[in-house]
């Protein structure tokens, strides 16, 4: 279904953004099944770190509070343990919601999201992917690490060295020239395809 | 019975024979006067039974006394045609609890001996009531769904029935339903109204007579015969029927009570009664101005579990909101609705209804509504977000109201009552009482007992308007419904041959009241054909015997009348008290209560409680050996004491056990004869009493603690502590704790010392 | 007898986890598996590429490989690393499942000119030696067992959540105390300590971008591995085991912990226990923390 | 009215706790041959191993004391204990019913003397406790055992231990011979009333099931009840110490897709139930409640109230994520808060997991096609043709009161059927 994002009024319990995000965000059209049990938010290894964890995330988003939703750094904190999904008893799939959700933050341009780790970290890692067909860690992390800015770069590229020092010692880093596949082209044809659907069927 | 003949067989199996002396039973036996005495190692086993069923045979026996087992067991085996078999408890009380070969013990067996004699010479056949005509006709009142199933199904099972309806049409409140919450698979979308085929069904019936516009103004007589007079338009008429099933539904809580919840403040603040009338196959216009509903909420226990207006949950109304909220949003997918809620409650397979409305959108929010403004701003505390929170923009608000229970009719005015009339009403339990606990911990405060709900009068006139002694209510609970205080048990009303079923006796759904109605039917059923055997109704089920008034010794000072549960004793004219047979339940509260002995059963009588306790031999007060008597109830008690033998729970032998059918049924003059015959201690077994009173005939248990209170004064005049008699609550599960008791007991008789009239 | 299995090793497979795919691929034959090398696999995107490229775009390269795949024509993909299977099985079962979601996949690769029908089963390593070789060919094939070794068995997520119990996902686990790890290492003659932290969370992805949040959930494996007195920790997981091997100093450094423990792959315990070259096979010359106790408790 | 013509105007009953029970009697006493078929030893089912009701608190063994009363006194009803049906054949008025019964060793030549378990040396777990505690292999099932009859326990046949039982009966009760057999009855209608049993709570790998202080809510039942492995007290399976602090988790397995995707109505009621022996037992005791909804309908709300008043028993909206083993052994329950927002990590000396109820016709291949739900629940009464009906848990997740209510209202429609056939 084609719909676009409505506008934000302010307006707490806005079923127009519910709705909007059960149709399309990926998983969302399980989101209504949500009873607000807590086994998700209970179960979830680094909840401490979010601001609202996915069980109230949800009522926020049923609340139509598109702004908090949006700047909430909860999508962003998912480790993809997948301990929520297996045990909600209404079978929502709460990580690929949460997943879907930060893409959805970011691309509408959300300073909260953009700038979380978990962004750039995503924006360097497909950057490998598109470029080579597969992610090389060495030039991915160093990507990461440049989001931040030079200076910064440097000093995580120096925490991180022991690390490297003894991947490479123990021969599990990729040096030289990124192994790219054959067929980059048409994987990134398929991407562009992919994220045309994507655009059409969900306006942002 | 020509003559009466009374055998003893002794049986020596389960180890009885290696505890007691069996000549010595005989003995007892002898000095009693029974006709004889045999002895076998297994009275059980088919050559035992064929020993006695040849003596019942060749007429040598007319009361066979088995001496073996508890009554509680092989019933069936010693159950012989035209004979009436009484038991000795030999085993599970005397040789399973108490040590074997052992001087009080066998004093023990010799006294269950005598104590049977002294009941099979009291005991006599009963003979059933069955004067005049009995009906077979089924009253059903109450023209909604439930009653429509119930006449329906007792046509179904072959009877006729009498549909009475107050209104002038059929259907009841159900009849408005555009339609009906789903109870069978796949339980997830709502389903076509029924009632319009069962009014169909109904009206084709030729076992079903209908009557609209009609109440019963009176009723009168008793099962199998109840003469109830039906009024239509101001003109009686007069029927006969066997049975009653009352099933006059409920009324929405009065909405103009909650103004807080914006009712009255706009008029597209409705009731979820009222949405029915605005729900049809295309989407909901509102009141106001027409205007299609695009955003609604429904407002849950609006008045529901809150304790200034309704304290119970409704029951129905979370799903009815679903349903709702489902059926709006299939005829406009547009449509957004919210359901706010404290609890959410589907139980059962209902769950899958509320999925089924989460799947189509609708939204559920956990919370408390604080106000709904004129503009249907319904401002409410979310739980979940810790947010007060104003939900504007609605274009309808609908107050989930709950069920009041149509226990009276509200349509006409009450009867002005004299106070004793009210007693069904004013007895009543407090559903609110708090639990038992073991106490608080320091520093925290026992929370405040809520207050016990006065007794009132419901508003409005009796549906029955029966004509009994105790009233022309269908007795309730304290929130109104008419319904039973049993778990086991759940249509065991107050009044015999009258059940209830549907929203009058518990809010419930259509899916669980028309199975209600079915339950209610059979129990009606099962009234009129065995009131027309003179066969008692449940719990005594079968029991052919009846109270028997010997009215020359009556003083008229109906404490029978007042104090039988089931109200089955009225008064006459003279004031002399008048059973009712096929209302009476058998439990002895009368004979309990008649204080001149004048009230018994062909089979149960006082004197026959006293001849038992006294053919118990009590020894001088030399001996040193105290005898104390336990009437026990039957059905928990007596139970508890054997299952303390089955367990191998030992307790003193000092005790006479005689098990009686209610404590209710136990007069204070059982008490003082025992104490006045040389007894030094008597104990009242029975059930818990109060609030959740666990007394099969009501108030038996309570009504023996309010009697023994006022024996403190004859023992006075006897100059006996207070101490020798006691009411004890045991319960069914008290086989471990029961022994204790006892002995406690015992030990107090120990040391206020023997009874002084022993040997008078 | 062997079986033929199409094999996408993932990019871990190039890099932090190249010991997972070595020590595989050496003991496979000796497990009857055959694996054929997926042609020019991509990266499946892992739990991470989402909130860059979106769901669908991700999804699309695991379509990309099952198109390949189905090319390639065995009817079973299989992977070791948690994250490709995760991916690549829910795409898979996304197409097969989902509404309209074949045809939009359909669509993206039809754009290189690919499709994908759907058909193929994608299974995890794991999964396959438990369903398919079965523990009997597993000791069958121990010729030096690890005798006395303590083994904590850590499983991490993804190997088994939200698949391990699902019809497609072989059922061949629990999610929360799921045994055929513990079952790999008895084989192996070694012992399993008991082990609470068996599932719990290394960080994933997280652990990568932002240390500081997750070295909490690493020190909690840690610290019951130590407590249990296990020697080393044995792992599925190419990104668990990269983390809580790689984490440990700055574990100890916020801490103030101790912890050099070795962590290794049960396909590294396999492959030393079925007598094959503890280094060139096993690849424990790969671990940045010594796993020589593993070779010193092989028994010969 | 019973019509006198070719057809069985016998009605069956399959299952003999209090479903069925009130169905038998029900029927009996409205004038009807009745055949009750009990799978078990003892009639009583599921709630004779209850300690008690609620709301009332009472005991359910008071009330069945009255139904057996009622069967005692009523020649109408026969009763087979250790029976099943293996298969139905025929039609409504006209069934024919093949019973098998399995042995129990012991004849009706049983006094219940209790010779056999004296003789007896091997323990069996006991079944009445749910296998908290162990009985001779020769036993009386429980002290309201009804029938009151011996079982020998069919792992000590072909035993010495076996000759030894039978050789101390002095009664000739004894039969190690005995088989498997099967009989026929006719019957015009039968009701099923086959209950259910507690969801397994090993399927519930979160929540640590196996740690001795975690137990299900029928386990619970029995650790109150007087005659259960405590007597009564309530106390820490792990090391007998007192339970104190109890967390009591609702929805363990209902209203969960992963488990039972209904709900299991009663497990609420049943936890407040719990709620209150502990703090029956004692002052000092702390009840949490974890729950999604409490679903304390009608006025049973009012023992909601009750519970709620208590300020020892406090109420947390939240489903636990998990259960996991403390480091001193006792069972720390972990979740969310959803109203506080609190992720918890609380320890107790025991937790309760209020397992739902499973229809026992769920997962097993009935001798006759029945209408069932997708859960295994028996649909009432479909069609006026069919001669079936269901009645208590069999037909879905009722409590006590609703189960005799549907009970007894299978009991009319089987009259019905017989009647009209």
């Amino acid at each position: 279904m084609t719909a676009p994002l409505p506008e934000s009024n302010g307006k707490k319990y806005d079923l127009g953004f519910a709705r909007w995000v059960y149709e399309n965000v990926d998983g969302g059209d399980k989101l209504s099944m949500c009873m607000q049990c807590g086994a998700c938010s209970g179960s979830c290894p680094i909840g401490t770190e979010m601001d609202h964890g996915p069980r109230k995330l949800f009522m926020m988003i049923r609340a139509g509070m598109k702004e908090d939703v949006l700047k909430s750094n909860t999508m962003f904190n998912c480790t993809s343990c997948y301990n929520c999904v297996v045990r909600c008893p209404r079978k929502v799939p709460v990580t690929y919601i949460l997943q879907d959700l930060g893409r959805v933050a970011q691309r509408l341009g959300y300073a909260e999201a953009k700038e979380t780790d978990n962004a750039r970290f995503a924006k360097a890692f497909f950057w490998s992917t598109r470029k080579f067909g597969r992610t090389d860690e060495r030039l991915f992390s160093a990507k990461y690490y440049l989001s931040f800015g030079v200076g910064e770069a440097i000093k995580m590229a120096k925490a991180n060295m022991p690390v490297a020092r003894s991947l490479m010692k123990a021969k599990r880093m990729h040096l030289g020239m990124p192994h790219k596949i054959k067929g980059v082209k048409e994987l990134n044809a398929i991407l562009d395809k992919a994220e045309e659907i994507e655009k059409r069927e969900q306006g942002v | 019975m020509s003559e009466r003949k009374i055998g003893v067989y002794t049986c020596g199996g389960c180890g009885i024979a290696d505890a007691l002396d069996m000549d010595q039973l005989e003995a007892a036996a002898k000095e009693q006067k029974a006709g004889f005495c045999k002895s076998h190692d297994c009275l059980c086993s088919d050559e035992g039974v064929a020993l006695i069923a040849a003596d019942v045979a060749a007429g040598e026996v007319t009361h066979p006394i088995v001496a073996a087992c508890s009554p509680r067991v092989m019933e069936d085996k010693f159950r012989f045609d035209g004979v009436e078999t009484i038991r000795a408890n030999l085993r599970e009380m005397v040789v399973w609890s108490h040590p074997a070969n052992d001087e009080d013990t066998q004093m023990l067996g010799d006294d269950q001996v005598r104590m049977a004699i002294a009941q099979a010479k009291k005991s006599m056949p009963p003979e059933p009531w069955t004067e005049g005509a009995f009906s077979e006709t089924v009253l059903v009142v109450g023209g909604g769904y439930v009653g429509l199933t119930a006449a329906l199904e007792a046509a179904a099972a072959g009877h006729q029935a009498i549909l009475v309806e107050r209104s002038d049409a059929l259907g009841g409140m159900s009849a408005k339903w555009s339609k009906v919450m789903p109870h069978l698979p796949p339980y997830r979308d709502p389903q076509e109204n029924p009632v319009a085929g069962l009014i169909a069904k109904v009206e084709a019936s030729d076992k079903i007579t209908v009557m609209t516009d009609t109440i019963v103004t009176k009723t009168n007589g008793m099962p199998g015969k109840f003469e109830v007079e039906l009024t239509r338009a101001g003109t009686p008429s007069a029927e006969t029927v066997g049975a009653i099933v009352v099933a006059t539904g409920w009324r929405p809580y009065d909405a103009t009570k909650l103004g807080h919840l914006g009712y009255g403040a706009s008029p597209d603040v409705v009731t979820n009664v009222e949405l029915e009338g605005l729900l049809g196959d295309g989407p909901v216009a509102r009141k106001s101005d027409g205007k299609a509903v695009k955003t609604v909420a429904f407002v849950q226990c609006a008045g529901s579990r809150d304790p200034a207006h309704l304290p119970y949950c409704s029951s129905v109304c979370c799903g009815t909101s679903i349903k709702h909220a489902i059926q709006m949003v299939d005829a406009d997918p547009e449509v957004m609705a919210y359901i706010i809620f404290d609890e959410l409650r589907t139980p059962g397979t209902a769950e899958e209804f509320y999925r089924s409305a989460q799947e189509k959108g609708v939204i559920f929010v956990k919370g408390k509504v604080e106000k709904v403004d004129g503009d249907l701003t319904v401002t409410y505390h979310d739980a979940l977000l810790g947010d007060d929170i104003p939900m504007a923009g609605l274009d309808m608000v609908v107050l989930a109201t709950g069920m009041v229970p149509n226990s009276t009719n509200v349509e006409a005015p009450a009867l002005e009552l004299e106070d004793e009339k009210l007693v069904p009403l004013k007895d009543d339990i407090n559903p609110a009482a708090p639990i038992a606990v073991a106490g608080y911990k320091e520093g925290v405060d026992a929370p405040e007992a809520p207050a016990r709900p006065e007794p009132s009068m419901p508003e409005g006139a009796p549906i029955l308007n029966l004509q009994y002694r105790q009233g022309p209510h269908i007795p309730m609970l304290a929130d109104g419904f008419a319904d039973s205080h049993y778990i086991c048990f759940p249509y065991e009303t107050r009044r015999s041959g009258i059940y209830t079923c549907g929203p009058v006796r518990r809010p419930m759904d259509m899916g669980e009241a028309g199975q209600d109605a079915a339950g209610a039917v059979l129990k009606a059923i099962q009234a009129i054909r065995n009131v027309k055997q003179g066969k008692g109704l449940h719990p005594r089920s079968g029991d052919l015997s009846y109270p028997k008034i010997d009215l020359n010794a009556c003083t008229k000072c109906r404490r029978c009348t007042v104090e039988c549960p089931f109200g089955a004793i009225d008064e006459r004219e003279d004031d002399y008290p008048q059973v009712n047979p096929s209302r009476c339940r058998r439990c002895g509260t009368c004979m309990g209560a008649c204080p001149v002995r004048t009230i018994s059963f062909d089979n149960y009588s006082v004197a026959m409680i006293n001849d038992m306790a006294k053919a118990v031999e009590i020894p001088d007060e030399f001996d040193e050996k105290p005898r104390v008597l336990i009437l026990a109830c039957r059905n928990d008690a007596y139970p508890a004491l054997d299952m303390a033998g089955i367990q191998r729970e030992t307790y003193s032998a000092m005790v006479r056990v005689i098990p009686v059918r209610c404590l209710g049924s136990v007069s204070m003059l059982n008490a003082s004869d025992a104490l006045s015959t040389g007894y030094d201690g008597v104990i009242l077994m029975g059930c818990k009493s109060g609030d959740d009173y666990q007394c099969h005939f009501v108030k038996g248990s309570g009504l023996a603690t309010e009697r023994m209170g006022k024996i403190e004064e004859t023992l006075k005049s006897m100059m006996l502590e207070k101490e020798r008699v006691q009411t004890m609550e045991v319960s069914i599960a008290d086989s471990k704790k029961v022994g204790k008791l006892i002995d406690d007991f015992v030990a107090t008789i120990d040391e206020i010392g023997l009874n002084p009239f022993k040997g008078f | 007898m062997s079986k033929k299995y199409t094999y996408y090793p993932g990019c871990s497979s190039e890099g932090s986890g190249s010991h997972l795919d070595i020590s595989l691929r050496a003991i496979a034959p000796k497990l009857g598996v055959e694996l054929e090398d997926l042609n020019d696999w991509n990266c499946c995107g892992a739990s991470v590429t989402h909130v860059e490229a979106g769901a669908l775009p991700t999804a699309a390269l695991s379509a990309r490989n099952l198109a390949n795949a189905q090319k390639q024509g065995n009817a079973e993909v299989v992977t070791s690393c948690a994250a490709c299977y995760l991916k690549t099985h829910q795409t898979n079962e996304k197409v097969r499942d989902k509404p309209g979601f074949k045809d939009k996949i359909n669509e993206a690769l039809g754009a290189a000119g690919m499709s994908y029908d759907g058909e193929l089963h994608v299974r995890h390593a794991c999964e396959v030696i438990v369903n398919d070789v079965g523990l009997d060919k597993v000791r069958e094939q121990v010729t030096k067992p690890l005798t006395g070794l303590k083994v904590a068995p850590y499983v991490g997520c993804q190997t088994v959540r939200p698949f391990a119990g699902t019809d497609r996902g072989g059922e061949y686990d629990t999610y929360d105390d799921p045994e055929f790890l513990d079952d790999f290492i008895e084989a192996c003659g070694a012992e399993a300590v008991e082990y609470d932290a068996k599932t719990a969370c290394c960080g994933g992805a997280v652990s990568l971008m932002s240390p500081d949040k997750t070295l909490g959930l690493m020190k909690k494996i840690l610290d019951e591995a130590k407590e249990k007195q296990a020697d080393v920790i044995a792992t599925p997981c190419p990104l668990c085991q990269q983390n809580v091997e790689m984490y440990q100093a700055q574990v100890n450094e916020k801490f103030g912990t101790d912890h050099n423990i070795p962590v290794v792959f049960y396909s590294q315990l396999m492959a030393v226990a079925f007598g094959m070259d503890p280094d060139k096979d096993g690849c424990l010359d790969r671990n940045t923390i010594s796993a020589d106790v593993v070779k010193q408790k092989a028994g010969g | 009215m019973p019509n006198g013509g070719p057809n069985s105007q016998a009605i069956l009953v399959v299952g003999g706790g209090i479903a069925g029970i009130s169905a038998a009697v029900e029927t009996a006493e409205a004038g009807y041959d009745v055949i009750l078929l009990e799978s078990s030893p003892v009639l009583g089912g599921r709630v004779s191993r209850l300690n008690r009701y609620f709301p009332k608190l009472c005991h359910p063994t008071c009330g069945l004391e009255i139904n057996y009363q009622r069967i005692r006194g009523n020649p109408r009803l026969k009763m087979f204990t250790m029976a099943t049906v293996a298969g139905v054949s025929g039609e409504k008025g006209n069934y024919t019913v093949t019973v098998k019964t399995t042995p129990r060793h012991v004849n009706a030549k049983c006094t219940a003397c209790g010779d056999c378990a004296a003789a007896a040396t091997s323990e069996v777990p006991d079944a009445s406790n749910y296998g908290l505690t162990t009985k001779k292999a020769a036993y009386l099932p429980h002290e309201h055992a009804f029938p009151m009859r011996y079982v020998i326990d069919p792992s000590v046949i072909g035993t010495p231990e076996a000759d030894a039982i039978k050789a101390a009966c002095k009664y000739d009760a004894v039969d190690l011979d005995e088989t498997e057999q099967t009989f026929d009855v006719t019957v015009g209608a039968i009701i099923w009333a086959t209950g259910w049993r507690p969801y397994d709570a090993k399927n519930l790998t979160a929540y640590s099931y196996e740690l001795p202080d975690v137990i299900n809510n029928v386990e619970m039942e029995r650790l109150a009840a007087h005659d259960g492995p405590t007597d009564g007290k309530i106390l820490r399976p792990s090391n007998g110490e007192e339970a104190k602090r109890v967390a009591l988790i609702q929805c363990a397995g209902s209203r969960d897709h992963n488990h039972l995707a209904y709900c299991s109505r009663i497990c609420c009621l049943a936890s407040l139930k719990h709620a209150a022996y502990v703090r029956e037992q004692y002052a000092d005791a702390d009840v949490d409640i974890y729950y999604i909804d409490i679903r304390a309908h009608d006025k049973l709300e009012a023992f909601h109230q009750k519970l709620k008043n208590d300020p020892q028993v406090t109420f947390h909206k939240s489903k636990p994520a998990a259960i996991v083993e403390g480091p001193d052994g006792r069972p720390v329950v972990k979740g969310e808060d959803t109203v506080t927002r609190d992720v918890y990590a609380r320890d107790y000396d025991l937790v309760v997991l209020a397992t739902g109820m499973e229809p026992s016709t769920a997962g097993f291949d009935l001798p006759v096609t029945l209408s069932q739900d997708d859960y295994g629940f028996i649909v009432p009464h479909v069609e006026d043709t069919d001669g079936m009906f269901s009645a208590g848990v069999a037909q879905g997740p009722l409590d006590v009161s609703m189960s005799v209510q549907s009970a007894t209202a299978a009991a009319l429609k089987a009259i019905q059927a017989v009647d009209g056939a």
